[in-house]
């Protein structure tokens, strides 16, 4: 049996996979269908220091082989998350990431702060595509990352991981800025921004227009995203986008990742955080390699 | 979880009744309550379907109208093929053995399949009120007759039934009746403008909503509709909810 | 029947189908399936001062309802052209686009001579992430692309496109660029930039190890993209990215797009094209649409 | 084009023998040509298949191994199902009647199966050299015995016929017997070998060759190789080439 323990800027995960933010509740529901305590860490919907009620539906649309979401960071808020969800999440034998969600560089830090040590480590999304305010704006603006980051940084208990969006010219500048800001690690891809209209009515199938899209479309973008990233930066990269089978976990690793993230494949298919989990180490098994941490960044680029 | 496809007819054009072989889901399976399935084909995501019937506590039953990729795709299985499928999901229509007055249940469109198992359950005590696009479309009507107290149908077009909409059927009967409590399934416009009706009347009304749906398990949290001020998830809250506390609009 | 023909920066076209640059070659193969008359207009693979190899195989790699490649602007060179392709594409009665490609703004300025008004329309190609000077580079700054256009433009006879690149932070200000350097038309999107590894060989599929996404997983971005960018100026666009039935030719054209090219589709099946032409016929005649250029842009936004 | 599918065969593990009905495409079908098919599931690409035989010049046969997304979906369709296939497409290989001395087909794996349509071409003038993994991968072998000279098999394992490479026995022939052409499919290295042998002995070669396609009619230039210093589209310029001017590493 290969080893499949990974650290994480310090923190130890039992195994490399972890969910995506915002796709995973607060692991209520999937709890009904596995023991979460079989994940490396659970990544938790976006808490703001308020309670949000999100966009308007329908906020979800169908693309080819994606979904566009505008949920827009709905959550009970960090108040209630840690009366109500946090007690109960802490049954289970898992890192716990909580995702911090703001529209002011002030939001960002109060979250942190409320938070503080309640979870093992904080990612901070500054690449939403659905709010108006704070989400991407902040994330695709390297100047913005590393001041963000560091005023987060300074009031964190706990590891930070910043989120990065794709949707930038250049995103080796966007990570080298989160780890000038003093990152503990990076995490990609947030969704790429998109739209869908709807040819019957003419209008966008999403109450809110544009929305994020997520799920295997995107998994060309993200592996190359994590690449140069993995040659940017020293911190560690958590990998996301896309990702349905352990065979995509593993691509994600050797491009550079050296833990992965699952979303949209779990909405389709609840059991998928697992079948990637058992995917990962099948391919160990299979290719002789002892620790799942000898295929990070171990792609050989073509000269 | 894989069922088998047992059972497989088209009612009309466009709409199929499937019957999927899964004991443990009709089990549990309770009224309003719907399924989640995996079409194949271009669609990537699930398609959320009603329950339509539990026959023999071992199969489930369900009938859908081809609209758009997943239904099409869905239409396309043969006999024997296995579908993988979540459920039953949601919260369905709550029943009411002390309803001394007519129960009524007011259909329209793909709307009408989920309230045959309801009727069923109200075991004849229920009123059902159907709304069509005109005679070519009406569909299951006989069903309905053999497990209900009376049937009303109404066309747009007036090719059968009563000339119009099913909520002038509705005004007419409640002008006349004692009626105890109203459940809806069907186009948004319909049921906002039943729940109105029965508010005006003061009578409770339970409306199941459709929405975009992405898990189907209350996860995602993208099939939210507005219920009492508040975001409700369809998917998990629902789909049934007071039709009193709808935001038709929100 | 609905009126069909589109008037892009000046040149009539019967239909608003184009072909995407570079998935048509120089239309000799697809006459064999279809009459190229049939087309609005024919977008021909890139051309460069002299011939060019492009990059070694594999140049094609498959990705969820999409592909990546590589190909690097392999072609004959522009008096290669001129001589033995061009002669021979003007039996047929369709506008002829040529896609400019270059290392130097003096490359691009030279091939547009050298081409002078032999066919109807210039596409200026800088945006293929496939070679490794010029291309992408120029197409990424939005000062760049201003000063490449305005030159190009200097020296063009005829109607000047500039075609963008969708691996940018901001594509309406890139837009914004191109008009102000004087694009007579903006067409988008070129390929999205990614990469896709062998867990077997542990190596990127394409031999180049990254090339450009397109196809229908790449759809949502470029409708999004058409949208901002009819925002953001007046000239006209061409969309594409994903367009496979005439359903989607129409969501490019409610968002804004004048016409629509149609590339990776037509790869997996060759009566693309026409199906696309076929589809927005039928799309126009079902709504009673008496002319296409009533839905250019005429998307309602939600509120 | 749609073709139906009139013959399904399993011949090994992971190995499917397709006869399709296309009188069109059968009547212009030359040996070394190749189909371009969608498989449909998960493949959104073609895939690019050998002719193996043409049968009374209204059926296609193609014999493929299960190897990912598009093999596999294609593996699945069942008998009447109609496949759509483009083709024959590519330049195939130049028979030479005036051959006066022994012509050598030699085959690697999946290399093997176009052999056959030229093996029978070749109106049993063929000497037919095939390499398999080992015995049980073994395949078709009878089929080609009855229309050729002579067959050799080499086994990497030894488990059937030569214990080793199928170029060891090619220079074992070389050694002892006239050869006028070399005609080979396989693996690369296989070609590349073979090619390399048939240089040293002052001998023609023709190699098909295999690299990643899209279109498959020469319009998107993907699937090139070099070939006398110059970039090939396999799909149309090829995939048969002067194994001489093959530049296996470009
Ligand atoms: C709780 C619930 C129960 C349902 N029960 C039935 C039923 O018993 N019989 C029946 O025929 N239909 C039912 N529907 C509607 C059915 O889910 C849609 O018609 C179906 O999803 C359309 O999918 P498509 O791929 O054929 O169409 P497409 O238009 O291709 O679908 C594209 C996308 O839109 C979504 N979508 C489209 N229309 C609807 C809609 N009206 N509601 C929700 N999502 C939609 C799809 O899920 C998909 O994501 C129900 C919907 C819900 C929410
Ligand atoms: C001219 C030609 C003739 C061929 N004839 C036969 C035949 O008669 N029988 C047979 O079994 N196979 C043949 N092949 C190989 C066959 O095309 C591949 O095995 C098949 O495409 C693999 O697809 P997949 O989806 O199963 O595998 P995947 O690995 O999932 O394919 C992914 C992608 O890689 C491409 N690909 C993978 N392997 C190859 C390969 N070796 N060559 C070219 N592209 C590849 C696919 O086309 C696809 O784009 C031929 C290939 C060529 C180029
Ligand atoms: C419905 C939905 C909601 C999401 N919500 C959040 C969120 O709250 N915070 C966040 O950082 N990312 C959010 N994301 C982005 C995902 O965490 C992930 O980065 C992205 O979906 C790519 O991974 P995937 O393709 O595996 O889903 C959301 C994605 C989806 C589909
Ligand atoms: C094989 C291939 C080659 C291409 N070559 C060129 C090119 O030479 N010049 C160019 O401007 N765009 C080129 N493109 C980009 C396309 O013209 C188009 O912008 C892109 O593929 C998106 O459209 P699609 O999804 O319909 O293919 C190429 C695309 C493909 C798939
Ligand atoms: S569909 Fe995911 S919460 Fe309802
Ligand atoms: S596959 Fe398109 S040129 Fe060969």
């Amino acid at each position: 049996m290969a080893e499949m323990r990974v650290n994480i800027a310090g923190v130890e995960w039992k195994n490399p996979v972890t969910t995506g933010s915002g796709t995973f509740g607060f692991g209520r529901e999937y709890s009904d269908f596995f023991d979460l305590s079989e994940l490396g860490a659970i990544c938790l919907k976006a808490l703001s220091v308020k309670p949000r009620q999100g966009n308007p539906s329908p906020r979800i649309a169908e693309t080819p082989k994606g979904i566009l979401n505008s949920v827009g960071l709905q959550n009970p808020g960090a108040e209630a998350f840690l009366s109500t969800e946090l007690p109960w999440l802490r049954q289970f034998d898992t890192k716990l990431i909580a995702n911090l969600a703001g529209s002011t560089i002030e939001d960002y830090v109060q979250v942190a702060e409320m938070l503080g040590d309640s979870v093992d480590m904080f990612e901070l999304n500054i690449s939403c595509p659905n709010v108006k305010e704070g989400g991407m704006a902040f994330g695709t603006d390297a100047k913005m990352i590393e001041n963000v980051t560091s005023q987060v940084k300074q009031v964190s208990k706990v590891p930070l991981i910043v989120k990065l969006s794709p949707n930038v010219t250049d995103i080796a500048e966007m990570a080298r800025a989160a780890e000038a800001g003093g990152a503990d690690a990076v995490s990609l891809i947030n969704t790429l921004f998109g739209m869908r209209i709807d040819v019957k009515t003419r209008r966008p199938v999403l109450r809110n227009n544009m929305g994020g899209l997520s799920g295997p479309a995107v998994k060309p973008v993200a592996v190359r995203m994590v690449y140069q990233v993995r040659q940017a930066v020293k911190i560690p990269i958590i990998g996301m986008g896309g990702i349905t089978t352990g065979e995509d976990a593993v691509e994600f690793m050797l491009a550079g990742a050296n833990a992965v993230a699952v979303g949209t494949a779990g909405i389709v298919d609840p059991y998928a955080w697992i079948r990637v989990r058992n995917g990962i180490e099948q391919y160990l098994n299979e290719n002789n390699i002892a620790d799942v941490n000898e295929i990070v960044g171990a792609v050989q680029m073509n000269d | 979880m894989l069922c088998e496809l047992v059972g497989k007819r088209k009612l009309a054009e466009k709409i199929y009744d499937f019957t999927v072989q899964c004991p443990e889901m009709a089990k549990n399976a309770r009224t309003g309550q719907f399924l989640h399935i995996l079409c194949g084909g271009e669609a990537y995501l699930r398609r959320p379907i009603s329950i339509c019937d539990v026959v023999d506590k071992r199969y489930i039953r369900f009938v859908f109208e081809v609209k758009g990729v997943g239904t099409d795709a869905l239409a396309k299985y043969e006999l024997g093929s296995r579908l993988d499928i979540l459920g039953p999901l949601g919260n369905g229509f709550e029943l009411h053995p002390e309803d001394k007055n007519a129960v009524l249940l007011i259909g329209g469109g793909i709307g009408v399949f989920p309230l045959l198992f309801l009727a069923k359950q109200m075991k004849g005590r229920a009123t059902v009120l159907l709304g069509f696009r005109n005679k070519q479309s009406v569909i299951m009507a006989d069903e309905f007759a053999t497990v209900s107290r009376n049937v009303f149908l109404a066309t747009d077009d007036g090719s059968f039934g009563y000339h119009g909409f099913v909520t002038d059927v509705l005004k007419n009967i409640l002008s006349s009746n004692p009626v105890s409590r109203i459940y809806t399934c069907g186009p948004a416009p319909m049921m906002k403008l039943v729940c109105q009706i029965a508010g005006e009347n003061a009578l409770p009304v339970q409306a199941s909503l459709e929405e975009r749906m992405g898990c189907g398990i209350g996860a995602c949290v993208t099939c939210t509709c507005t219920v009492g001020g508040q975001r409700k998830r369809v998917c998990k809250d629902g789909p049934v909810f007071d039709g009193a506390e709808v935001e038709w609009n929100g």
